[in-house]
């Protein structure tokens, strides 16, 4: 008997469990479904983000830049007479979460419009739900092509692979005149692995030479190994396509074993975070980003300002790249004229020099964006204009 | 032959000489008694025979065959059951499940058969049942066969295992003081019950005891160690006198003292 | 502080609802020696456990010195002055000689106390004295048993419990031993022994308890009780008288 | 040859690391028979502390005017997160695995995965997931021999680690407590007829642990310049192995097994491929349960049947 | 043959009832509600099947989400070879589509069942936590090889050719024709001869080896078939989510796994589908504490352990809970 009582006490623990979850979630001011009378004043915006896990601070940042561009929107009156609403959803970084994730704000949350994920990977598992679902959903950082061939309702406001790759590439044989070249890649990043790729085969296209080919994994710490290696094979640069996270300790660890080359990378690199880690060593690196902060757009400069107004740090490339997928998507529902989610599709397919904190941006037919990029060189803590390139 | 020889065993733990040569043959159909002080090696030399330790020196033969080197399960397949000293039945199981485990070479359906219960796994199964269901007839727990083994009094956990080594069908049965803990009632009993299994079954039987009474109403040759080495063997009138087994149980005289008559 | 040094009344200790020892009823007078004696499995090293509370007693009473130690932790019933050898010696054999018998020590640091208690051991048992900084492990079975008592006897217990110190030790030891056993006893120490072999139980022994199957069947004078033929049957059964 | 003589003081320095977490296991494991998977957090919060009593202390102050932070300061720092760390242990015994100490031995391994998931997340609400750098409690200077380089930091870790560690073997060879310990983890019933007070002994033995684990922490965000509240994870499961391949329960092993498992994880990001640098951990536990469960230093026990 | 007869004709019933309950399912509730429906399901595969090693062998593997890798990176490059040929054989209906994703998943458990016989034969040699840690050390470097693995995509993961990614093929009825087929399978073996044994292994591994139990063979038996359904619920996932990636198996989902079995009851499988289903439905609900769901989702499995080790059901199944309980059992109290 007292066995009996006890499973059932341990049920009822659960429930109370389960119950608080539920209590939470309706409390909560970013989620818990919304109403008809709801969606008569708002248009719900959905974001499903790695809030928790190890890539939790992808997310959590691209998440600041979507709120700030909401808020902003709402500030101006927002939409169509109709004030925004974010819904964030985390995915803790799990495709299977993603895909759930986005499946609830359809039909949960009844979102007009989807925005997400950071990982390539993740987009691609959320952007089959919002294309078979018919839900327009803009990636703001996924950079995988495979993403947007997903179908035609699913967007990027990011480079692609591809393309920055050959920026490098360029810019690494032209520009600087350099023939032997070192890559330390993320292989727990599809952005890392996909840049990479496409800026060894771009660059072997120039002829030049890839001397040496290192890895190292996301939240990795210890990169000395790599850098030792890569110390005796002569090369004049290491390009290192990873996130600021790690750049700035491969940057130091490089400096404090003597290795005095320049480190080349992609808009990964673009956090405040990146100086602050990397110090002095990262001085004399060049990375491709999508705007020069010293030559910016007045846009550009209010983003910034605004941005660390609110949240009392710089925005990172992740969350400017946020904010700016959150603005083309206001923009279209704006040109829509209502809220619906085939009607902001088209809208946003018919993107055409929408003046974007990072630039012009213009749809493509595959749902990519034309944006030009640029290279900024690092010094003193600062990343500076140093030319454009048009690969 | 003999059913069971040992020839020069010596198992050492570390620096602990746990067995030292000992030798001694079992006759088929015989009960043997193994007796000795605590810790003077009576377990170990079960262990040593049932596999779970791998003696250092000496041969292990069962009707002729050496049993070195093999694992307990194939020991056990080939033959010698056993009970242990703190008994060991699986406490969660159903009294009839304890005894149904031991049944392997009852049931030969494969793991395909039981998942699709196929007819060759239930007829399998029904044999089982019946085989253990008939044991647990003879120990007198039959009405038990559904409680949870680990929920049993004392004496029918020592009772149920026994019932469960016999379902192996074994020649020869190690019973590791299947008399602890019991009163004079329940050991005279089981005295019974040992010569049944001997008589009606066919079994030899070898016994670790420390109940006296049980050892030298039941076994015909007693085999004596103390301190991992033999001291004695023979029949019990032998046994009862024999000077070195009073030393070693009742203890030496202090060489001063003469008080004793 | 006066009345008997160990009083059990009524003790009931059971593993997992099998009783193990099912009424034992027992005391030790200051200064005694007193024997439990009893075959394998009767109950003895059980009632040594529950009266240092290793394990806990379902009923009954242990007065340890006077007091009653139920639901106390083993180590404060150590602290009142009572020492338990354990079955099986129970040395650290990680440890080195000198160190267990600092671990003895471990509730008397007082640095005179140790060292006069280690002269004492050196004095009681010379072997270790020679072994000293030898590791616990290496040692003899016997030298173990002299260890354990020497380490016992390292806090100025008041009260030792001895559980079977003859085990598997060649007789010449066990002699040995059990000489040890009366000095401690003659230093004005109370001991309560646990022991199979009844012969030299009842020799150094004033009083001794049979126990048969977790309960006193048989109690009084070890003088009386040696020429018992019950005592014999206890432990041969019938088969002596048969 | 400067290569491999750099990886080698690289895979040294790691592994000192990792020896210095891999004692707090050993010990624990020792006397508990438990993998107190929560060991790797308390080393990620050891460094936390470290990192948020530096700044405590006015580091950004000295590092803006390029002057070095004093040393006393940086001991205060060192003594604030061991404190913390073991403090932190302490509780995580007390709250989480005290109370199923007598469960089967797979309940509390459960649990400390439970408390390990925990402090994962919290650290990541508390001290935000983005990696933070390490600040400059050392300046760094390098020392060049024939193209191998040396810092004072890398220096600095083998001194702390051996003192550490040498402190670590006085305490348990020379005190009451530490010979606690050892009788603890020999014998627990024998040790509580000794009238040692057990529960007392188990709360110094994660306090010490938690301690050393927190040095590691200070040591490895210097080393490693930066930190996360993911750090301990990866690092921790290293810093086990480390402890099983030298034996667990034997001190002088989880020194021996930090450095080698440093040396081979080190050795493989650069000789073989940076992606097994973690699997080659996994490699070495594997290879060492089958071929040499009790582990290099480790004594082998007896089943009793 | 009238057994037969029944049995065929149960097996359709069966069927026909999981197939209404889909076609219920889809008219019923949201694709949102049906995701987690289907997750549900999965997890009970996934769950059932470690309980049987975790639960009745009380060999503990908290690596298992290695298992399932190598089953959803099997079924779905077998799913992608094998479809143009089943297309070409039985032309582009759901017959072809449903035999090649079957032969998928039985593909995938085969390299799952596999990989646990691989991993199990040497370490099952080990006990209890010692055994655990070496599970989650191959469970990492089964997911460290996948995520090198260039042929299967490497960090973005394995989607075939198409650029949709895997064909979707997880249905209601799939999934839950493969979990009512994969708990009567199992619940027959736990009921068995070989069932009473690994329970006699869990009990006392000393005891059945010296009743003949060959108790590595049954034991390396039980991983590989553990290991195997582990590999159909992978190859329904990859299927699910249209694409696998390494990072979807990490140590977190052993825990999951581990969560599952614990808070039903290690030992019972009606507990193990309880808890598939919890652990599907409590991190739904959970979803929008966001950064807290975790810190919660964790303080609950310590919890569980302290107040409940055993779970809500303990080694019962659910059909025993309603049973006149014998006086005195030991089910409880025994470990």
């Amino acid at each position: 008997m007292r066995s009996l009582r006890r499973t059932f006490i341990s049920g009822i623990c659960l429930a109370a469990f389960g119950a608080v979850g539920c209590k939470k979630s309706a409390t909560s001011t970013s989620a818990g479904g919304s109403t008809a009378a709801d969606r008569a004043t708002e248009i719900i915006i959905g974001h499903y983000a790695s809030m928790t896990g190890s890539t939790a601070h992808f997310g959590q940042d691209t998440d600041r830049g979507i709120r700030l561009a909401l808020v902003e929107a709402n500030a101006k009156g927002g939409v169509l007479g109709k004030k925004l609403r974010l819904v964030t959803l985390d995915d803790r970084g799990d495709s299977a979460e993603a895909a759930n994730a986005v499946n609830r704000l359809i039909d949960v949350e009844k979102v007009s419009a989807v925005l997400g994920e950071v990982a390539s990977s993740l987009s691609l598992a959320g952007g089959r739900v919002a294309q078979r679902r018919k839900i327009p959903m803009i990636s703001p950082t996924s950079t995988n092509p495979k993403v947007t061939e997903v179908g035609d309702y699913v967007f990027r406001v990011c480079f692609i692979d591809p393309f920055q790759g050959k920026v490098m590439a360029t810019f690494a044989h032209d520009y600087l005149k350099l023939t032997k070249i070192a890559i330390l890649r993320d292989v727990k990043n599809d952005y890392s692995i996909g840049l990479a790729d496409a800026f060894k085969a771009s660059f072997l296209q120039m002829s030049g030479n890839v001397v040496a080919e290192q890895a190292y994994s996301q939240n990795d710490t210890d990169f000395s190994a790599q850098v030792t290696a890569i110390r005796g094979t002569g090369a004049q640069a290491i390009f290192v396509p990873g996130y600021y996270s790690e750049v700035g300790s491969i940057a130091r660890t490089a400096a404090r074993l003597g290795l005095k080359i320049p480190l080349l990378g992609g808009d990964g690199w673009d956090s405040p975070d990146l100086f602050t880690i990397g110090g002095d060593a990262i001085n004399g690196s060049y990375f491709s980003d999508h705007f020069a902060p010293d030559v910016a757009t007045d846009k550009a400069k209010r983003f910034v300002a605004s941005f660390t107004t609110e949240y009392g740090q710089a925005p990172t490339g992740l969350g400017a790249l946020g904010y700016e997928a959150a603005e083309v998507l206001v923009d279209a529902i704006a040109r829509a004229g209502k809220v619906e989610p085939t009607a902001i599709r088209d809208a946003i397919a018919h993107t055409k020099d929408f003046e974007g904190v990072t630039g012009k941006i213009t749809m493509d037919a595959h749902r990519n964006p034309l944006k030009s990029a640029v290279v900024l060189k690092i010094e003193g803590g600062k990343a500076k204009f140093e030319t454009s390139i048009a690969p | 032959m003999s059913l069971l020889e040992l020839r020069g065993v010596d198992k050492i733990f570390g620096g602990l000489h746990a067995v030292r040569g000992v030798s001694f043959a079992v006759e088929k159909g015989s009960i043997f008694g193994l007796i000795g002080p605590n810790g003077a090696g009576k377990t170990t030399l079960f262990n040593v025979i049932t596999g779970v330790y791998r003696p250092e020196h000496g041969e292990i033969l069962l009707a002729g065959k050496d049993l070195a080197g093999l694992r307990p399960a194939r020991i056990a397949a080939r033959g010698v059951a056993r009970t242990f000293q703190n008994i060991r039945i699986f406490r969660s199981m159903t009294v009839a499940e304890n005894v149904m485990v031991a049944g392997h070479h009852l049931h030969s359906a494969s793991i395909a058969d039981a998942m699709l219960r196929t007819r060759r796994y239930e007829q399998d199964e029904r044999a089982l049942g019946k085989r253990a269901h008939e044991l647990l007839e003879i120990f007198g727990l039959s009405h038990l066969a559904q409680e949870v083994a680990g929920s049993l009094p004392y004496g029918s956990q020592r009772r149920l295992e026994i019932a469960r080594a016999l379902m192996l069908s074994p020649e020869l049965l190690l019973l590791d003081e299947p008399a602890a803990g019991m009163n004079s009632q329940e050991a005279r009993t089981l005295n019974e019950q040992i010569r049944f299994l001997r008589d009606k079954l066919g079994l030899t039987v070898i016994l670790v005891e420390h109940n006296m009474a049980v050892i030298m109403k039941v076994c015909e040759t007693i085999h004596v160690v103390d301190h991992g080495e033999t001291i004695a063997q023979g029949n019990p009138a032998e046994i009862k006198v024999n000077p070195a087994v009073l030393a070693a149980y009742l203890g030496q005289e202090e060489p001063n003292n003469q008080a004793r008559s | 502080m006066s009345g008997p040094a160990l009083e059990l009344s009524s003790l009931r200790v059971s593993y997992g609802g099998i009783a193990a020892v099912k009424d034992v009823s027992l005391s030790v007078q200051r200064g005694e020696i007193v024997s439990l004696i009893g075959a394998n499995g009767a109950g003895k090293s059980s009632v040594l456990k529950a009266i240092v509370q290793l394990v806990p007693h379902a009923a009954g009473s242990v007065r340890v010195l006077g007091k009653d130690v139920r639901g106390l932790a083993s180590h404060r019933v150590v602290e009142l002055g009572v020492a338990l050898v354990p079955e099986g010696r129970a040395i650290f054999g990680n440890l080195s000689v000198r160190e267990n018998l600092l671990l003895g020590a471990f509730l008397n640091r007082d640095a005179a106390a140790i060292e006069r208690n280690r002269a004492r051991s050196v004095q009681l048992f010379p072997r270790l004295g020679e072994r000293m900084d030898q590791n616990a492990g290496t040692l003899s079975g016997g030298e173990q048993q002299m260890l354990a008592i020497a380490r016992a006897l390292m806090a100025d217990p008041k009260l030792i419990l001895l559980d079977e110190p003859s085990l598997g030790l060649a007789p010449n030891l066990v002699t040995q031993i059990f000489e040890s056993i009366v000095e401690i006893a003659q230093s004005g120490i109370t001991i309560l022994l646990v022991e199979q072999n009844t012969r030299l139980a009842l020799q150094v022994a004033q009083r001794a308890y049979v126990l048969v199957t977790g309960e006193v069947a048989l109690s009084g004078e070890s003088a009386e009780l040696r020429d018992d033929p019950r005592i014999r049957e206890a432990y041969l059964g019938e088969a002596i008288e048969a | 040859m400067t290569q491999l003589l750099q990886q080698i003081i690289n895979g040294l320095s790691l592994g000192s690391i990792y020896a210095l977490i891999a004692l707090g296991y050993t010990m624990v494991y020792g006397i508990l028979k438990l993998i107190n998977f929560a060991h790797g957090e308390v080393f990620m919060v050891g460094a936390y502390t470290g990192y948020y009593s530096a700044g405590a202390l006015g580091i950004s102050a000295y590092e803006a005017q390029h002057r070095d932070f004093p040393v006393y300061l940086g001991l205060i720092v060192l003594v604030t997160a061991m404190a913390t760390a073991a403090l932190l242990g302490v509780l995580i015994e007390l709250l989480a695995y005290r109370p199923v100490r007598n469960a089967p031995r797979l309940t509390p391994l459960i649990t400390a995965i439970g408390v390990s998931l925990f402090l994962q997340n919290a650290g990541m609400l508390l001290f935000s997931p983005n990696p933070q750098r390490y600040p400059a409690i050392l300046s760094e200077v390098r020392f060049e021999f024939f193209g191998v380089i040396v810092t004072n930091i890398k220096l600095t870790i083998f001194v702390v680690a051996l003192c550490l560690m040498l402190g670590l073997h006085l305490f348990v060879q020379k005190t009451w407590t530490g010979r606690a310990m050892r009788a603890l983890s020999f014998n627990i019933d024998a040790a509580k007829l000794m009238g040692i007070d057990t529960d007392n002994v188990i709360r110094s033995t994660f306090a010490v642990g938690s301690a050393l684990a927190a040095a590691g922490g200070i040591l490895f965000g210097l080393d490693q310049i930066t930190i996360n509240p993911l750090m301990g994870v990866l690092t921790g499961l290293k810093a086990f192995v480390a402890a099983v391949l030298g034996g667990i329960g034997s001190i002088p092993g989880a020194v021996v097994g930090g450095l080698l498992i440093g040396l081979a994880e080190q050795l493989t990001a650069g000789y073989l491929s940076a992606e097994y640098r973690d699997a080659i951990t996994f490699v070495i536990l594997i290879l060492i349960l089958l071929l040499k469960p009790e582990g290099l230093l480790g004594v082998v026990r007896v089943e009793k049947v | 043959m009238k057994r037969t007869l029944l049995r065929a004709a149960i097996f359709v019933a069966v069927l026909l009832v999981i197939y209404g309950l889909g076609v219920a399912c889809e008219a019923g509730f949201t694709e949102y509600v049906q995701r987690i429906v289907l997750l549900a399901g999965i997890n009970v595969i996934l769950a059932v099947g470690l309980n049987l090693i975790n639960g009745t062998t009380g060999q503990f593997s908290i690596g298992h989400a290695g298992f399932m890798a190598v089953g959803a990176y099997g079924a779905a490059y077998v799913g992608v070879q094998l479809a143009p040929v089943a297309h070409r054989a039985l032309g582009t209906g759901a017959v072809s589509n449903a035999f090649s994703f079957n032969l998928a998943l039985l593909a995938g458990a085969l390299f799952a069942g596999l990989s646990g016989l691989i991993v199990g034969l040497p370490s099952l040699r080990l006990r209890g936590d010692y055994l655990a840690v070496v599970t989650l050390g191959f469970g990492e470097i089964i997911r460290i090889l996948f995520n090198n693995a260039t042929f299967l995509g490497a960090a973005t993961g394995y989607f075939g050719d198409d650029p949709s990614g895997l064909p979707a093929y997880t249905t209601f009825f799939w999934v839950y024709a493969w979990v009512a087929l994969i708990v009567v399978l199992i619940h027959n073996l736990t009921f068995s001869q070989t069932g009473r044994s690994l329970t006699a292994i869990r009990e006392d591994e000393i005891a059945a080896e010296a009743m003949a139990t060959p108790t590595t063979r049954l034991k390396v038996t039980a991983f590989a078939i553990s290991a195997a359904t582990a590999g159909i619920a992978g190859g329904l996932f990859a299927h699910m989510q249209a694409g696998v990636r390494p990072e979807d198996f990490r140590f977190e989902k052993s825990i999951d796994m581990i969560v599952m079995i614990i808070v039903g009851g290690l030992g019972s499988i009606s507990g193990a589908i309880l808890g598939g289903i919890f652990v599907a439905v409590s991190l739904e609900l959970m979803r929008d504490l966001q950064q807290y769901r975790l810190v919660l989702y964790a303080l609950l499995l310590i919890v569980i352990m302290i107040v409940r080790p055993q779970g809500l059901l303990g080694r019962r199944e659910l059909y025993q809970l309603f049973r006149k309980r014998k006086a005195g059992s030991g089910l409880e109290s025994s470990r």
